[in-house]
């Protein structure tokens, strides 16, 4: 079992940009379908920004690490997911505060803190279409695991299921709304975009070796 | 995709590079962050106007930047809001101590962004007010949606709202001003085809050769409804009517008709259709005082159009005469 | 084909109609025969302008009809020159005993229907001058075709000659400017796609997704050769140094740089292409003094562009900042 | 063999836009090859208008009638082709002069002057891919027949093996010469619509029924 300390954060982070990269095109054919095809786009610019300041040198702590990418994302992914996980990274950041490393009730304390974050920002409830759908189930999953990695294995299989879950729903939030019962069938690009950075989480506490950027 | 450009990734840098060498005598381009403001320095002792928005919707905003209109404008990546640093740094560099009115687009996106901005230049003293522009009829049902988009009738607030800036009204005048605008303007879109995001490399949706795209927005998302392809006349009434409807639009009224393209339109086609919306205004016994036709909120090369409605009364209508001097909108200097 | 028209046939008249409603305090619509003219009565004491052509290049000819360009526009059916009866129809209403010149692109059609009008003209007692406007260096051989064509350079024609009728030049005068100007503009243009005329109801020609068609005219006619798809870049080289040899510009010489849209190209796009161009001229130590940037002479809905380049002096300078009020071009008033 | 009267003038003008409203697509995408798409739109329009003009009352001569198509064609037509049959048709009225039918020799100077009408406005010289192309073996075959049906016989069929032979060649006037060796290849549009007017002279002849306008 791995320490979810401040090197994890920094492998976390650069899995996430990764994992985006690669997934790119598939988020801007989701948003192409009930939004702006932007999504995969925005994600992979941020996240490389992320990357980029990482670079400059490993971060102090894991809340420092989380600030890194709350900055790069508010600053580079611009649209509502830009915003929105900018946010979420600036609350989860604060709710770490100065630990070292996550237990299980530390990362089910900081998922709460980055969805409160996201929902204080953008007034979505649970059931609207957005990302919302897939940090919710997140949160309460890792409530349920004792140690850190198994709180976010938790937390990633509920996103996953929750961004699945997002396919039969009316939109009521963010663009796709505005397609009213048009957007139903298609899975909300932000809720696919939450699950992949929340399995990025656990491929880095799995996998000590750093993933790197874009592949 | 065929289009005139270079690296997808450099659209919007080198777009608003050629726009600011080719407009030297109106507009300054600042780099990181990137925005643009008048040529001119800041907005001294009066109130300054700042937009913003994705890229893509060509010449809004930048082109609007200029004498009477917008203080300065701060281009996002393609269909992508801005992020807060960059309304931020234009915020700054405009202020004349008088205050800073935004004027946002209702999309979550910019919604988000601006309000951030908007929180840190509060805190470090500026002071921002913010005029949500929402005309879109299209979205119906604003309790079930983030509300109506703001699409065309943004470059409508910008120049009445820019030339109460410019004669130094007060904060409070200029914001109750695009309140006033804001509630008197509605339009409608339609595309007879897609557009395709330099980044995407593919259409925003499929239409078929005989299928018509209606109540869209101006970011090559799909529509409401489709229809079939039918005559201008018929496709015109489509949008007029629920715009009419929607503002109330009666007898001995007078309105603004302003017909805008979607960037791939032959300015020729927009004149047909404004004929037959003007002939629809009349029908209600209103009166067409004011036009505009042109390509001014584009979705990219998309083809189609919006009609938007502004009703007036003689404060708008000066407001709207005043002079204006910026790359895309110009008249009276 | 997809379009916002009603019947084909009824195209033209139907845009002109809503162009006058569009703009009833610069322009007044004449039918039986078609023209356009001021909204002001005639040229009194001045020497009039009238220009026309082909119906499908939108703004020109009639958004560039008020003052301080033309007086009177004559469009013809789509892509093709106007009839004498219309000409002369024109040029009587606006002449007010100082002459009238007729502007004319350099098409075998326009050319000899304004020749024809021109001398029909004469016999009723109206001094007719003509000025030429070949402006395309896509056209080689002048020896073995019709000659070089008028193309975007047309728009810089009309308003420089336009300032100097404006402040009452005689006709020798203006018509002696006309052919300075014109022996000062050149033009190259591309396309990415076709267009379709409507009469016609197909594509002018076809165009693979990577090919770009080098040295085409402004009336979906094809052009010299073709390349694949290249950057922006590139592509502008393709026209820029053509036109720039052909114009013999060397170091030291001032310019206005035009960046024409075809009709279907975003601006953003067009701004990408200026900002290479302007780059061009500053390698060979030219100035870009005065610059214009998008979709005047268009192909309806053709994705593509053009570049102009015209040397400029003093007097060219004065004369195209000189205040204009059409509805196309605006500024000064 | 019929007199070419006034009634017969008549006649012909009603086959041209008869024949020419059939040809009208195949013209266009003739011109559309090596021009700008209009001469089949054009010549459709205009000859529709000779037909309305004509269906206020019979011409009292051959010249009338060719005069009241040269008017229409000049005002209705437009482009290269209006003032270029506009002018054919007035000097062919002209040349027709008072005569009340036309013989061989006749029809022969009434072609020769419509084709120097034609080069007198397009300074256009035989081999440059114009119409000249087949009005000019047009007026030699006519000058061969004795009378005046057999003289446009013979223009009809050398007009339109003329035409047939602008296939190869590079055009050097009009709007096809912007092609350069890219026109070679292609009918040139003109000289098949020539071909069309000339042979709805015979079939006029030929028939004394009037053909009347669009089909
Ligand atoms: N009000 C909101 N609350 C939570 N999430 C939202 C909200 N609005 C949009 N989103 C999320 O943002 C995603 C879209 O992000 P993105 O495409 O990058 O921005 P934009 O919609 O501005 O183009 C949606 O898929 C959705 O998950
Ligand atoms: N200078 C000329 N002399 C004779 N015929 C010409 C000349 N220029 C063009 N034409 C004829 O005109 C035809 C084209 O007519 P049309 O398409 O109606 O006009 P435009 O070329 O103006 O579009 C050509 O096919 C050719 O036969
Ligand atoms: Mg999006
Ligand atoms: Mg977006
Ligand atoms: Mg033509
Ligand atoms: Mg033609």
């Amino acid at each position: 079992m791995t320490d979810l300390d401040a090197a994890w954060a920094d492998r976390w982070l650069r899995e996430c940009a990764r994992v985006l990269a690669v997934h790119r095109e598939e988020l801007i054919d989701l948003d192409r379908a009930i939004g702006d095809g932007d999504h995969g786009e925005n994600m992979d610019r941020g996240f490389q920004a992320v990357v980029d300041k990482l670079d400059d040198g490993p971060s102090e702590s894991v809340a420092a690490a989380l600030k890194v990418a709350a900055m790069m994302l508010m600053s580079k992914v611009g649209g509502a997911a830009g915003p929105l996980y900018g946010t979420a990274f600036l609350r989860a950041s604060a709710a770490v505060g100065e630990r070292e490393s996550l237990d299980g009730p530390a990362v089910e304390a900081m998922l709460a803190a980055a969805r409160d974050g996201i929902v204080a920002r953008g007034k979505a409830d649970p059931g609207d279409k957005t990302m919302v759908d897939a940090w919710s189930p997140a949160v309460v999953a890792a409530g349920r695991a004792a140690d850190g990695e198994a709180a976010f294995a938790a937390a990633a299989t509920a996103a996953e299921e929750g961004a699945l879950a997002t396919k039969p729903l009316v939109a009521r939030k963010g663009r796709a709304s505005y397609l009213g019962e048009r957007s139903a069938g298609h899975l909300d690009p932000g809720a696919v975009s939450t699950s992949y950075i929340l399995r990025a989480a656990v491929t880095a506490a799995v996998s000590e070796i750093s993933a790197g950027g874009r592949p | 995709m065929k289009k005139l450009i270079n690296d997808p990734k450099a659209v919007v840098d080198e777009t608003v590079q050629g726009f600011g060498r080719a407009h030297p005598d109106l507009v300054t381009v600042h780099s990181g962050p990137l925005f643009v403001t008048r040529a001119v320095g800041p907005a001294r002792g009066r109130v300054a106007l700042v937009s913003g928005g994705g890229s893509g919707h060509e010449p809004l905003h930048a082109g609007f930047v200029g004498l009477g209109m917008l203080d300065a404008a701060v281009p996002g990546a393609v269909f992508t809001s801005p992020t807060p640093d960059q309304i931020v740094a234009a915020t700054h560099a405009v202020d004349g101590g008088a205050g800073v009115i935004h004027i946002v687009k209702n999309y979550t996106g910019d919604v988000l962004n601006f309000e951030t901005a908007g929180e840190l230049c509060e805190a470090e003293g500026i002071e921002v007010r913010t005029v949500l522009v929402n005309d879109d009829v299209a979205v119906e049902d604003s309790l079930y949606t983030a509300g109506r988009r703001g699409v065309a009738g943004t470059v409508l607030v910008e120049k009445i709202v820019g030339a109460a800036a410019e004669r130094g009204d007060s904060i409070d005048a200029v914001e109750k001003l695009g309140r006033k605008v804001v509630e008197n303007v509605r339009s409608m879109g339609l595309a007879l085809t897609p557009c395709t995001v330099p980044h995407a490399g593919k259409p925003s949706f499929e239409l078929a050769e005989d299928e018509i795209e209606i109540g869209i927005g101006i970011h090559g998302e799909p529509g409401r409804r489709r229809v079939g392809l039918e005559p201008a006349d018929a496709l015109t009434e489509h949008l007029v009517t629920p715009v009419l409807d929607d503002l109330g639009v009666t007898a001995g009224d007078r309105v603004l008709l302003f017909v805008n393209g979607m960037g791939g339109t032959p300015l020729s086609e927009l004149y047909i259709v404004f004929g037959r919306a003007a002939e629809l205004v009349a029908q209600r016994g209103a009166t067409v005082d004011r036009s505009l036709v042109g390509n001014y909120v584009t979705s990219l090369e998309m083809q189609g159009c919006s009609v938007t409605v502004l009703r007036l009364d003689d404060e708008l209508v000066e407001l709207w005469d005043a002079p204006v001097a910026t790359p895309a909108l110009r008249w009276g200097v």
